[in-house]
């Protein structure tokens, strides 16, 4: 592997297959293998259109240090066969340096893939993995990656009893002899330079996703209820914690749909017992009229939308940030409430625990905006620090008289009785109402309760948590969510050009936060807001609600073609 | 309410809040409030472990009139509240209110899978067969030639029979009453509060306004001919001939209750980081 | 009546009562009289929290010209009673030149009403009308006001007769023996200066509501299948049509939800009949996952939403512009569709009809947004002209070989098959699709079918429908819906205080019309953004989508007060 | 299809799109796309005069595999479009399917009141008692106890019985096929699309990617031991003592259909101006 294919460190790998063939088996047991070793990176896959078992490709980047971005291209395609690979060949990038390593049995390159001009090698994977028994292609497939990006044999071996012991000790064996012939395979490369790479930062890693660092990080905030109705991508984020709730007491119910999931949600919330449910854009749409009942009523509750790709019921499996405004602005009325992002997978973990936080704080839901690339990706990072935010949900510890659930209060947010206590029994109230909770048509009553609900949000002390801020210069790179990652590297890179970028990814959609943003932008020239929307709804969203004191421009493109470095880089160069 | 009331014997005076209800003078819903207030004074249930959650609708105004813990939420929405609230919190007593409307027409998934699924909660609907609060349309339960501005002549569908459909799914009690006799609908409450799992209780409440003709359920109503059942199968029979004024008991059944959540202790810790070693 | 109190050109009367007091019967006369006089005006009312029969105000303005606007004040407040009158006394704006005439023996004047400073007459209302077999004081109170508005006797006992008949001869007769003493208690009113009074314009009136007007308007635009859920303030469009629809062939289903009645609305269309819908915000909320179904899959359905107090249940019988933010951005995923508002009660007609051919026109949803203040104001107008919008839903009218419904043309439109037209089969499809209608998650598909949902709206011709624009002038206010009115009256007035105010009101909320917008505001360097919201929803809207060549600032606030045209002249005149 | 074709006599294959459905190798949804197009083939319908309408799911992948109208939907809703389609375009055959997470879950409340209101549409649910697309979640019809990673050991809740909840709302036709024939079903589809008024088919389909035990099914079915009744008392006793595995067609109801709109023509004018002269 020479220089300019990949970095020393870095490396961006692609397995496809069509259905059956393994692609996913040889990606995820690399990307293990590799985390074992102390790589750093991401795992994601695509799919084709079948239910199950249909083609699929598993992109892999590993890198030395930690990153949630993809790289630019992919150095290495490796297909073990060719079927249907147009369905996804426009997600897997590659350049006249890239290799493609394919089957001399299975047929030519197809144009799609071919025309990137890159080096083709044709090993005869299907054949080798005839001389073991039961030996797969895809563990040929392995051989040659492993020997690519020096893999310890032993990591390897140790790896496989692992997570194919179950199978018995004769398949385990037969995949380390398939394996071991691709290694040799791999001998054929034209230039395999497998010693330039940096060893990796130390330590262990983990290897999470981050649906499951969602659900992970909403325990560790205090969740105890969660609502369930399945959807692609959020699953995930409910199965992980049907299994982990009960270790803490907790539980879970599944509900009829999300109609229902959100109210249960906001039933046990009201009950005192910190309640979620998760979901992705159909089901969010379902929930907005019940997410306003909260905010109404003013009874803390997490929604954890995974987003895919729209409209309607548009591309399950597949990513794009466009839930944003239906986030923020899709309530009826006027309805202050939270919208957090988490910036990668790790990340996951520290937004859903904070979003707990503040919704517990502040008495009003918090939608939580992760989306399908980093929801379903498999990431190695470092181990989590553990957090603690302190304060929770203002609670009346003592009955008393003439009680006031929705008292004016300075900071906007009023003590909630939990049933239970003798002395605080209130009605909780949709309808607009007095501070005692009955009913009011009156403006003064609609207006100072109007003004307590977005007072608590906007008064609330958000730290820096609110956005990472990175560099200096007048250039800013203004995004959010899983596009954080290529921001960020698009910025280290322009740093080395000599171009100082600043990067602004925010972490808190709503409420906005003016004076910080303000500070953020001082001295900022020109800002480039990316984002992987078709109507650049971030682009919009920043622009209503900061006053921007600079030239702004959006880079967007809806998905799933998913947003990468090199692309910013020349947006921010091309700009003049 | 006082912190010393819990220590003597509530009556149902002590369960309303006072506060004045928007009913229309009349209305059928005053005589249910009375019966709810006088159930729980006989159970002796302490006001704050009791939570009465509503829809909307003129019925489901009924929470923030007695002196519990109360939820008025969306239109449609209150068993999946009530559900939510009781499995997370099973030592309260959840009661939930509403219409015809509420619960079988915008409601009526809720209300099937909540008798399917069984959680010890206390369904009551105050079915007057017409949406009074969106000003007389016709509801789930509506007679299909009553003539209304949205469906002139009537909407030709045959009535919804609430008590068939919780049967079919699974509620575990099953009870009729009239509003106009709260003494009997408040010892049906009572019951229906007590039966464990999922017990629903249709109150035939009058809209005097809307639907003035409801006068005659007065003469109508009739104490049920025979004891209830704990047999689904002649519940069914019997309920599926039923012409909807058999007033009382009328299934008493023996499903096992959802298990509900039994331990809350948030104060445990856990450490998950070990399913995520590579 | 002095002519400070009242201009000859416009006079605004109150009638407040308990419930049972009649104060509606009272102000639904006096403005049906004052209608048939050939005044000009509008009715609304107020009510108490009882679900019938509480507390009522009914609010009258009538002028000798067409306005919509409210005045920034009452001339006559007229009690029947004052009880519960604090509920809305905040909603009938006094000052010490307006009179208020309440009962001699109803009890001081509360200090709510009192602190205005205005006159007080006290006549003996209830005692008069003992002096009447059944007489009641309402109609005492409709004599003391229609001898103020110098209203005919013939005209207004032809109309008691029409209204009353139906009661018996002894019951109009005794109302109108009633009318007559109050006619004389009027004469000890202070200054009455009848005499003042312009004529109004020449023509017959007919007095509509905008709920009324928008399903008669929909029906012109072709709409022949409905489907219901009520709500308030929305029921009446769907009332009024369930009567309407069956004289020209159509029908209404009553649905059991509004999941049920948009979709079912979606499948009468996709069979090729212009279908709709009305709600308000809950049920606005709960439709937003199938417009997104719409929009995917390209069938046309109109949305009137008449908008309430929000958030949650809020305000159901109040009047709000906050379901701006759902309609334009509450569905999931980009999906671009047509929000439209009509600017008076009159207005709904036309902009009813042109929703419908704008949905048709162009296979989308379009969500038209009244609301409660313009849909259950009655008011006395001009009859309509007959206009035809000519092209309408572009059907496949012969069967292909191989019929791409999502074909990418120019325009974005693709001719739709109608079930029944041989070889014109396909499925439609909420999944992201090629051309065919196949589900496809290939980018090259999706990219090309955003683009062409997209360019569908942006490029068609929506002619000087999208907005109003009156005036000229380095001041803009900028408005929509039924703020319109008093936006309208303040730029006249400003006028005639020599400040050139220019009125932009916009019916075409969505898609934006950059070039229209840019042309509209050449030239000012002010615009004042005027709307009954309490974050400022439209303003915010206004800055993302629009280039703003000029200062602007955001005249706003929540409901159930709406905003009168002096509180905008103030704020132009107090912007240095 | 080809403009021809209508006059010559159609066979299943020529109901059939040619598109490759997205289903696992052996799902039970292939033959019930077979039997539909069997039974449209026996019927003689002109494909241009069907629509099949879904919501979201497996099963409701099945509209683009016809050659007729469809309508994939989302996820619940597809009884409203197809009583949408049907009241407004009468003359058209309206086939409404779907699995049993789309129609008894989500959209349960759709099912009681399309029973209820009984249009003239047929119900196909391809009821696997599981939720597939979305990788094997328990459904409202799967056993309490079947163990999943989001209700690990079961979600506890007793099985919805599709074919009584329809029949306690009132549809017109009911019957129960097995996918494992399409013959029976194709017989089953024919004659529920026949019949007046709402029909409902519940087709056994095996999930065999994650229900692989149902393919013991093919060893627990059996003709129905007796006639269809038309009965509904009768119907229902036997209904919910029904094991679940009993084919045939089970209720054949005399019930009057809703009245659909008869009359379409759009070019009718009528002047509404008099009804708001003052
Ligand atoms: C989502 C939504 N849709 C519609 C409404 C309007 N709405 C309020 S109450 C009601 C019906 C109430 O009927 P019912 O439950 O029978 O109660 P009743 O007033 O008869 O006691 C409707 C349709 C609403 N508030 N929210
Ligand atoms: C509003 C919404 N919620 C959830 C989903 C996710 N979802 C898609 S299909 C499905 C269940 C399908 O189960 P079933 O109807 O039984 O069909 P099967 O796949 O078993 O044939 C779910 C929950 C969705 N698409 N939309
Ligand atoms: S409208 Fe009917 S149901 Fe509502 S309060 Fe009045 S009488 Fe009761
Ligand atoms: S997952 Fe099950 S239901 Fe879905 S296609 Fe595969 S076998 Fe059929
Ligand atoms: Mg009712
Ligand atoms: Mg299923």
């Amino acid at each position: 592997m020479t220089q300019e294919l990949a970095s020393s460190r870095s490396v961006s790998i692609a397995v496809a297959g069509s259905g059956g063939a393994g692609a996913m088996t040889t990606g995820n047991l690399l990307f293990d293998v590799a985390a074992k070793q102390g790589w750093f990176g991401t795992l994601t896959r695509t799919l084709g259109p079948q239910i199950r078992g249909g083609e699929a490709a598993a992109m892999v980047r590993l890198t030395t240090a930690p990153t949630s971005s993809p790289d630019d291209f992919f150095h290495v395609l490796l297909a073990i066969d060719w079927k249907n690979v147009e369905r996804f060949a426009a997600e897997i990038p590659l350049t006249s340096d890239s290799i493609i390593i394919s089957d001399v049995d299975g047929g030519d390159v197809p144009e799609v893939i071919s025309r990137s001009g890159a080096k083709i090698v044709q090993l005869p994977i299907a054949k080798t993995a005839k001389q073991i028994k039961q030996g797969r292609p895809n563990m040929i497939a392995l051989g040659i990656l492993a020997e690519m990006v020096s893999l310890p044999e032993r990591t390897l071996s140790d790896m496989l009893e692992k997570k194919l012991g179950r199978k018995g000790q004769e398949a385990v064996q037969s995949s380390l002899d398939t394996i071991k012939l691709g290694r040799e395979l791999a001998a054929d490369l034209p230039v395999v330079a497998k010693a330039d790479f940096e060893q990796p930062a130390p330590g262990e890693r983990m290897v999470i996703s981050g649906n499951e660092a969602a659900g992970w990080g909403a325990i560790k905030g205090g969740i105890r209820f969660v609502a369930a109705y399945p959807i692609t991508p959020a699953t995930e984020v409910l199965e992980w914690m049907s299994s982990a709730l009960p270790k803490l007491g907790g539980s879970l119910v599944q509900a009829e749909d999300e109609l229902s999931s959100i109210n249960m949600a906001i039933g046990g919330s009201y009950g005192g017992i910190p309640s979620l449910t998760a979901t992705s854009g159909p089901g969010l749409a379902l929930m907005t009229e019940s997410i306003g009942l909260a905010v109404a009523s003013e009874v803390p509750v997490v929604i954890v939308n995974v987003m895919r790709g729209g409209p309607s019921t548009g591309l399950p499996t597949k990513s794009e940030q466009s839930d944003l405004n239906i986030a923020i602005y899709g309530l009826h009325g006027d309805a202050p409430h939270i919208v957090t992002a988490p910036m990668a997978v790790e990340d996951c973990l520290f937004t859903a625990q904070w979003s707990v936080h503040l919704a517990e704080s502040l008495q009003a839901p918090a939608i939580m905006l992760s989306d399908q690339f980093m929801g379903q990706a498999r990431a190695a990072v470092e181990k989590p620090e553990e957090i603690d935010f302190g304060t929770k949900r203002e609670v009346l510890t003592e009955g008393v008289e003439g009680y006031e659930r929705y008292a004016v209060t300075d900071s906007g947010v009023s003590p909630m009785a939990i049933p239970g206590l003798p002395g605080g029994q209130y009605t909780a109230d949709g309808l607009e109402h007095s501070p005692t909770g009955t009913p009011s048509t009156q403006d003064a009553h609609h207006a100072e309760q109007m003004d307590k609900r977005l007072r608590k949000l906007t008064e609330f002390d958000y730290a820096d948590h609110w956005a990472a801020i990175e560099g200096d210069g007048d250039i800013a790179i203004v995004t959010w969510g899983s596009t954080t990652g290529a921001a960020r590297e698009a910025a280290e890179r322009l740093r080395e050009f000599g171009i100082n970028a600043k990067l602004i990814a925010i972490r808190l959609l709503s409420p906005v936060q003016p004076e910080k943003m303000a500070a953020a932008l001082a001295g900022v020239e020109k800002m480039l807001v990316v984002e992987q929307t078709h109507s650049a709804q971030f682009f919009r969203y920043v622009r209503a609600q900061y006053d921007l004191p600079c030239q702004a421009k959006a880079f967007n493109r809806a998905g799933p073609i998913i947003i990468r470095p090199g692309e910013i880089v020349n947006e921010i160069k091309n700009w003049s | 309410m006082n912190q010393a009331a819990s220590d003597i014997a509530l009556v149902a005076s002590d369960y309303k809040s006072g506060l004045k209800p928007v009913w229309c003078p009349g209305c059928g819903d005053y005589s249910v409030l009375q019966a709810l207030t006088k159930a729980m004074a006989s159970l002796a249930l302490k006001p704050e472990d009791v939570a009465v959650i509503s829809g909307i609708g003129c019925s489901s105004r009924i929470p923030a009139y007695t002196s519990t813990y109360g939820f008025h939420g969306v239109h449609g929405r209150s068993l999946a509240l009530s559900t939510g609230l009781k499995v997370a919190r099973p030592e309260l007593t959840v009661i939930c209110t509403g219409g015809d409307g509420d619960g079988f027409s915008i409601g009526g998934n809720h209300f099937m899978h909540a008798c399917r699924r069984n959680v010890d909660i206390t369904y009551i609907v105050m079915d007057n067969q017409v949406y009074g609060m969106t000003k007389g349309q016709a509801s789930p339960t509506t007679d299909p030639f009553w003539d209304s501005a949205l469906t002139p002549g009537g909407t030709g569908v045959s009535p919804f029979h609430p008590l068939v459909i919780a049967l079919a799914s699974g509620a575990n009690f099953l009870g009729r009453a009239f509003s106009g006799d709260p003494k009997g609908t408040a010892a049906m409450i009572e019951e229906a509060i007590q039966h464990p799992g999922f017990s629903f209780v249709q109150i035939l409440s009058p809209c005097v306004t809307y639907r003035p003709d409801q006068k005659d359920w007065r003469n109508k109503v009739r104490p049920a001919p025979v004891e209830a059942t704990s047999d689904p199968a002649r519940a069914a029979r019997r309920l599926m001939t039923d012409d909807g004024f058999n007033i009382g008991p009328l299934y008493r059944g023996e499903r096992e209750p959802f298990k509900l959540n039994q331990n809350n202790s948030s104060t445990e810790t856990y450490d998950f980081t070990g399913q995520f070693e590579v």
